[in-house]
């Protein structure tokens, strides 16, 4: 029905199979858009936010998903800037995640905010001294980066190529491409640090904030490190489960081992730096202020050292160890269980340094606010996940993602 | 033209550029923002002229000056007036919150009849009519008695016209609400004969020892006394609390004394005996003792030996002796009875033992003393003119010896007792103990007139409404009362033309009266309430009318005051709280919650604490000592001889082990969404206790267990 | 047009003297047009500018002690005294300003947008996020005050130390032809309802006003701790956290030690080191 | 946004910021301003190149 659409070469399943995925997902995006339609037209009183916590799962999710949308940039970069030419073969889809992560951000931020329609008072009046600011402003210029990015994606599509016009697109602006990145990867690493800035400089909370370097607190450092180093372990995961959901190879294991190695690397360095940090807040910073550690992880029925734990030994040390080591990384489970600590790991530093900031008491007399999330939060914070299975789902299908997708199954077809 | 798709295509997107390009979105951009700023369901309030309206707070006894701001003449803020001589400026969260009792969305807005249950809107003209033939009939039936009334003071000319009708028309039962002027009142008869009643002058005492007396917690006038406490700390006044929570007036205190509950008469006995034993009373002012003093000090070391007392209030004989001590040698020591409030159930037992002690130092009607003063006298009512109906009815013996016993008797009575009741500005159907009781026999009542500006629980049980302006649209003199040292008599003045169709009490008195005619009407000559109220108080009227206020007395009572020892030389038995459960309930006074009329506003109710009010549900205090593996927030049954309710616990080291608290005050059963229907009664809770000889509730508290919900 | 000298409008609350009875409180909604709901029993979502806090001592029976905390927006002056207060820093839309010729952090409720980060800034939890739109019951919108416009629903609002009346007493300064406000023309809603008279509000840099006299602020930085600024010389007075360098305009004062220790975080044995170290004045 | 704001500050603060911010948008402007022309003139180029 829709053949003409399919990339030449590319065997994908019936058009009916394919609805039918489209309309059960479909049902889960519609469920959050009711929920979205809800916070915007009866207010914010929708969620379980409260004056403790202004900031709650939605600010989590946009973090998070900025921080493992990080594999685009840096992907691009690598392929770009440093011209590691096998992340070519990774590239589109590393772009297509990326541009799934930052719509579903500014989605976010817009059902997020009290009041949608003066939303762009962030740009029309902007304080440029708020982190918050930069965020909302390399946050949409990345966004344009990574749309620059995907667009020549989608002019290969069969028939949209064979318009002159967007195929000679398709080709300048792969032409150009290198510059677009470069700018790219300057606007994430502010953005991308002046998320961790948004924690770090706020100087009314010991748990969150940081001494750093002019006015970047290092947290500023800290984020933008660590979404480069865990962004491609997104990105593999992601490939991993369109792998799985596919049935098909769909990158080559060298480019797979390459990415899992830089990532391995970068995590490695992160999670010292992570270390130090930890250890000088804790020792130095927090004491200063008149705060034992214990103060931050005790008391309270939820937040223990166990998340401490978790998020640097378990997500951070292990899946480090485990991509640089060669025989781990190449081991088909072990790399598997690296890239799932590394996204968990770099999720829940992110909730750390959102919603334990703001549950921790910091008046003397002042008591631990807990907080669940109500059932519009949750949808409206599933609808970008649906959202993004849709995309892929139909970029899969309609465009040349994988650059070794027919190669790779070529054979397998042949041999049997 | 062929469209292809290739032109489709183009002009698709040179629309959208276009239109990208265009102002429209940068517009339309533009008018969203302003449209949200304004939201035709955001209030805009309409500016105009400032000015400024005085007038007398009546929500509580405290008798505040306050000062209105208007814009246009609509009333926006209440504040204290700074010039008044009671709350000297500062007014407390209920007064400043007084316009949302003009607004309550349960204010009475027309005169209400009763019909099968359901009240239906009548005109006032309709409502007095019905009154008056009630009435009629019952002056037809030689049963002029057969009318009582409960107001919730018998102070000032409104109350007092209440007073002037019930004589006019034959009854002899006007009750009042127990409050604490009635308690003072009460005692300083008992001690110092009829016509008489107390003052505190905490505003120069050296020495305050206060028997559970909330002087932050809304005892006496609350502004005078917050000013007060104040002012002690600056003097460097010694301030002791004696009570069996560490309440917040406990919490300022220089010394906070935990007792058992409900044994605070005997605690002061065992004081007395010290104060004689060690020859440690005023010798002059004993010279005016009378009734015994011999006998009163023969009696109290005999039944109240010190090591005894220690043992019944939980207070240890040396800190007894050493606080007894203490007082006696203050220069200016003032013993304040009266617990919380001061307007709940007590004994006349307590205030006495108290007083006296008051009177044993001799530091009575000085500086810093103790007021032993006249009632206020400052109305001057014409005598009503009674004809042989109402001489023979005024003649009959008085129901009860308060509201609470009336209420009681009615409910356990198989014959009639009263036929018509009164009830203005008060709300004895929750207010009074085992409010149950008392909507049962309010339901034996053939007919309840009340006079009232809201909906309440005795509203909701009455018969006729005629709604009742707020202080803040008509006139009223307000006299300061509750242990305030001196007399200020204020006056209330509309600052607002009513907002509902609502009058007066005074006048749908006359105008009552006028319409019953006869007697009645010659009794009540007067055109309307505000003439009535000038020809009452000639004396002072120039000075209310020109500055809202007149000092009436200032300063010690002169003359010598004669103490009868009597009562306490009997030995009145101490009432002890009802049941043979292991804990105490006690009500807690919380300065927040209004206990009595009217109920608390909507911005009171918000700043009560979420340990007191969660959701609906109320917590209970208790020593976490005593709570025997309950969980701290968990839900409870608390049990008590008159019932039981489901409350959370709050854990509260302030509470004595074995004691338990509960806020007055909430449990309104009324349709208001933002006060009712939050918490329980603790009044469902508890069963009064009449006290033989004063006639008054003294039901403190009473035992409860609790278990596991 | 700015004030010839810069005001620096600061309050001290006398702890001892606040009964904890909420006056203020209610004053400060019924001058501000706070609205209120069916259930404002969870204070993390009911609007208080002025919100009174109950501490405790935290020992048992019978050496318990409570005492109670008025809570206004603290107005920081931010590290350095240099009007970069954790909420104004951070404001992406200029919503929230420091007034530099009052020193008063204002709130612009058409500017605001709701993005909340302010509050998380906050570590008094001062600001409020109207969660709702606010609903007056029938006929009790009479009783708004044109002085304060009502805020709509998703924005965030807080103590304006009453600006309107500061802007009034400027107006009745100039028809009378002074640049000086005399102390008493310029007071809060919550100053002048205090029956207790325990809060104390006016000038910082004006020496003959009150707030001054108590506070006896260092204009010098604290030499433990050079964010600190304007650190009382009287020790009986203390601030909210001012270790963080917030450096709040709202003083505490308190005869009782155990209060005055619960206004800021200690370690272990620091507070005998330090609770007698007032500003640099001590160390002449 | 712009200096016509009233809360522009000529400062080190908006010169960074704002510099950084118009480069950028510069940058990308440019840059697909350029990729779009060149595709339209290959485009029309090109046409005449498929008649080949």
């Amino acid at each position: 029905m829709d053949a003409a659409l399919i990339p030449e070469g590319a065997k994908r399943c019936s058009f009916p199979k394919f609805m039918l995925g489209i309309a059960i997902v479909g049902a889960v995006l519609l469920w959050g858009v009711y929920a979205m339609l809800l916070c915007w037209f009866k207010g914010l009183n929708q969620t379980n936010m409260n004056d403790y916590y202004g900031f709650a799962l939605w600010i989590w999710a946009d973090l998070a998903v900025i921080a493992v949308g990080g594999g685009a940039f840096f992907t691009g970069l690598l392929k770009y800037i440093l011209k590691i030419d096998e992340l070519k073969n990774i590239i589109n889809f590393a772009v297509i995640i990326g541009f799934i992560c930052y719509s579903s951000a500014l989605l976010i931020l817009a059902i997020d905010i009290g009041q949608p329609l003066r939303g762009w008072f962030i740009f029309w009046h902007a304080n440029v001294h708020s982190m918050l600011t930069e965020v909302a402003f390399c946050l949409s210029l990345y966004f344009a980066v990574l749309t620059i990015e995907f667009i020549p994606n989608i002019l290969e599509n069969r028939q949209l190529n064979k318009v002159p016009f967007f195929h000679h697109l398709a080709h300048n602006m792969h032409g150009t491409m290198a510059i677009f990145a470069a700018t790219g990867a300057f606007l994430s690493f502010f953005h991308q640090g002046s998320l961790g800035g948004v924690a770090g400089v706020l100087y009314g909370r010991p748990f969150a904030v940081r001494e750093g370097l002019l006015i970047w607190p290092w947290t500023f450092f800290l984020f933008t490190w660590s979404a480069a180093a865990f962004g491609p372990c997104f990105t593999l995961l992601v490939t991993r489960i369109t792998e799985a959901v596919t049935g098909k190879k769909l990158v080559k294991d060298n480019v797979v081992h390459l990415l899992a190695k830089i990532s391995g690397w970068m995590i490695c360095t992160y999670i010292i730096a992570k270390i130090i940090d930890t250890i000088y807040w804790a020792t130095v910073t927090a004491p200063g202020l008149g705060f034992e550690m214990s103060h931050f992880y005790t008391n309270n029925s939820f937040y223990g050292y166990w998340i401490l734990v978790t998020e640097v030994i378990i997500c951070g040390v292990i899946p480090g160890i485990l991509l640089i080591n060669k025989t781990t990384r190449e081991n088909h489970s072990l790399r598997l269980l690296a890239i799932i600590l590394g996204v968990i790991g770099v999720c829940l530093n992110r909730w750390v340094m959102v919603l334990q900031v703001v549950a921790v008491p910091v008046m003397p007399f002042d008591t631990w606010a807990l907080y669940i999330p109500s059932w519009q939060e949750v949808a409206t914070t599933i609808l970008p996940v649906a959202y993004g299975i849709i995309l892929i789902a139909v970029t899969y299908r309609y465009l040349p993602v994988f650059p070794q997708e027919r190669e790779l199954n070529q054979s397998k077809a042949q041999e049997s | 033209m062929k469209v292809d798709r290739r032109s489709f295509l183009g002009l698709g997107l040179g629309a959208v550029a276009g239109i990208a390009i265009s102002p429209v979105g940068a517009k339309l951009t533009d008018d969203s923002s302003i449209w949200t700023q304004n939201w035709p369901w955001t209030p805009v309030p309409p500016d105009g002229k400032i000015t400024y309206g005085q007038s007398v707070c009546t929500l509580c006894p405290g008798t505040c000056g306050i000062n209105v701001r208007k814009i246009d003449g609509r009333p926006v803020k209440i504040e204290g007036q700074d010039t008044y001589p009671v709350n000297n400026g500062g007014a407390c969260l209920h007064g400043i919150a007084g316009l949302q009792y003009l607004y309550d969305p349960c204010r009475v807005k027309t005169p209400l009849k009763k019909n099968n249950g359901r009240f239906e809107p009548i005109s006032w003209e309709e409502a007095i009519t019905l009154v008056a033939g009630r009435l009629g009939k019952i002056r037809e039936n030689q049963r002029p008695d057969s009318l009582a009334c409960i107001t919730d003071t018998n102070l000032g000319s409104v109350p007092g016209l209440f007073s002037h009708f019930m004589t006019a028309f034959g009854s002899p039962n006007h009750f009042t609400m127990q409050t604490l002027e009635s308690w003072l009142t009460q005692t300083a008869q008992t001690l110092h004969g009829s016509g008489h009643t107390l003052g505190f002058d905490l505003d120069n005492a050296d020495f305050i020892l206060s028997f559970g007396a909330g002087i932050i917690e809304g005892w006496g006038s609350p502004v005078a006394c917050f000013k007060a406490n104040s002012g002690r700390m600056q003097r460097g006044a010694k301030f002791y609390q004696i009570e069996p929570r560490l309440s917040n007036t406990a919490a300022t205190a220089d010394k906070w004394i935990p007792i058992h509950p409900g044994t605070e008469a005997d605690l002061a006995m065992a004081m007395c005996g010290i104060l004689l034993q060690e020859n440690l009373f005023d010798p002059e002012f004993a010279a005016g003792f009378r009734g015994g003093l011999n006998r009163f000090n023969a009696m109290v070391q005999q039944k109240y030996p010190v090591d005894q007392v220690a043992a019944i209030t939980g207070i240890s004989a040396a800190d007894i002796k050493k606080t007894a001590i203490a007082f006696a040698k203050a220069k200016m020591p003032v013993a304040v009875p009266g617990k919380g409030r001061g307007d709940g159930a007590q004994s006349l037992k307590e205030f006495a033992a108290i007083h006296t002690l008051n009177c044993l130092t001799g530091n009575i009607n000085k500086k810093g003393g103790t007021f032993v003063k006249p009632v206020p006298g400052y109305l001057a009512f014409p005598d009503p003119v009674q004809d042989a109906v109402a001489r023979d009815g005024a003649a009959q013996e008085k129901l009860a010896g308060s509201a609470q016993e009336l209420v009681t008797k009615i409910h356990q009575s198989d014959a009639p007792v009263v036929d018509t009741l009164f009830v203005y500005s008060a709300n004895p159907c929750y207010s009074l103990n085992d409010p149950m009781q008392t909507r049962a026999a309010f339901e034996k009542i053939p007919f309840v007139v009340n006079f009232t500006s809201f909906m309440d629980e005795t509203a909701l049980a009455s018969d006729v409404i005629l709604p009742i302006s707020t202080f803040l649209e008509r006139f009223e003199d307000v006299p300061s009362k509750a242990g305030f040292a001196g007399l200020v008599v204020g006056l209330a003045q509309p600052v607002v033309d009513p907002v509902f169709d609502t009058r007066s009490p005074g006048d749908a008195l006359i105008h009552l009266a006028k319409t019953l005619g006869g007697t009645m009407g010659d009794s009540f000559d007067w055109p309307d309430y505000k003439t009535c109220l000038k020809s009452l108080v000639p004396g002072i009227w120039n000075d209310l009318s020109k500055s809202g206020y007149a000092v009436v007395s200032q300063g010690p009572p002169a003359g010598r005051v004669r103490t009868d020892f009597a009562f306490l030389a009997e030995n009145p038995s101490t009432i002890q709280p009802q049941g043979d459960a292991d804990l105490t309930l006690v009500p807690i006074d919380d300065m927040r919650v209004a206990s009595t009329a009217p109920a608390s506003s909507p911005f009171a109710i918000k700043t009560v604490s979420d340990r007191v009010i969660k959701n609906r549900d109320m917590f209970v205090e208790i020593n976490p000592k005593t709570a025997n593996g309950l969980k701290d927030g968990g839900f409870v049954t608390v049990t008590t001889p008159a019932g039981s309710a489901k409350v959370r616990l709050n854990f509260n080291e302030g509470i004595m082990p074995g004691v338990i608290g509960m806020v007055k005050g909430l449990g309104h059963t009324f349709d208001n969404r933002y006060v009712a229907g939050k918490g329980v009664n603790v009044h469902e809770l508890i069963s009064p206790v009449i006290e033989p000889g004063s006639g008054l509730d003294a039901a403190f508290g009473v035992k409860a267990s609790i278990s596991k919900a | 047009m700015q004030d010839k000298k810069a005001h620096k409008f600061g309050m001290v609350i006398d702890l001892d003297k606040c009964t904890g009875c909420g006056s203020c409180t209610v004053s400060c909604m019924a001058e501000n047009n706070i609205p209120f709901k069916e259930d404002e029993s969870d204070k993390k979502d009911s609007i208080t500018w002025m919100r009174v806090y109950k501490l405790t001592n935290g020992k048992s029976f019978p050496d318990t002690q409570t005492a109670y905390l008025p809570r206004p927006c603290q107005h920081c002056g931010g590290k350095g005294d240099h009007g970069h207060s954790p909420c104004v820093s951070v404001c992406p839309a200029t919503a929230t300003d420091y007034g530099y010729d009052t020193g008063i952090v204002s709130q612009i409720y058409t500017r605001c947008f709701g993005c909340r980060y302010c509050m998380v800034s906050c570590p008094y939890h001062a600001r409020y996020f109207n969660w709702w739109d606010p609903v007056w019951p029938e006929g009790m919108e009479k009783y708004l005050s044109p002085n304060v416009s009502p805020r709509m629903r998703g924005v965030v609002e807080k103590c304006s130390f009453c600006y309107h009346r500061y802007q009034l007493a400027r107006e009745q300064a100039y028809y009378n032809e002074t640049d000086e406000i005399p102390e008493d023309a310029y007071q809060t809603a919550c100053t002048t309802a205090c029956p207790a008279g325990a809060i104390i509000f006016g000038d910082l840099n004006n020496p003959s006003h009150r707030v001054h006299q108590i506070v006896k602020p260092d204009p010098h930085p604290d030499p433990l701790n050079h964010d600190v600024v304007g650190k009382s010389r009287n020790p009986k007075v203390f601030r909210l956290l001012e270790r963080l360098g917030t450096n709040p305009k709202v003083y505490y004062m308190s005869e009782k030690e155990w209060i005055r220790k619960v206004g800021d975080s200690y370690l272990d044995g620091e507070w005998d080191k330090m609770k007698n170290h007032h500003g640099s004045a001590s160390h002449d | 946004m712009f200096p016509f704001n009233f809360e522009w500050v000529w400062d080190i603060g908006h010169y960074l910021f704002f510099g950084g911010f118009w480069y950028a948008i510069g940058i990308l402007g440019a840059g697909m301003t350029y990729c779009i022309a060149k595709a339209a003139y290959d485009t029309v180029k090109g046409s005449q190149d498929n008649h080949h």
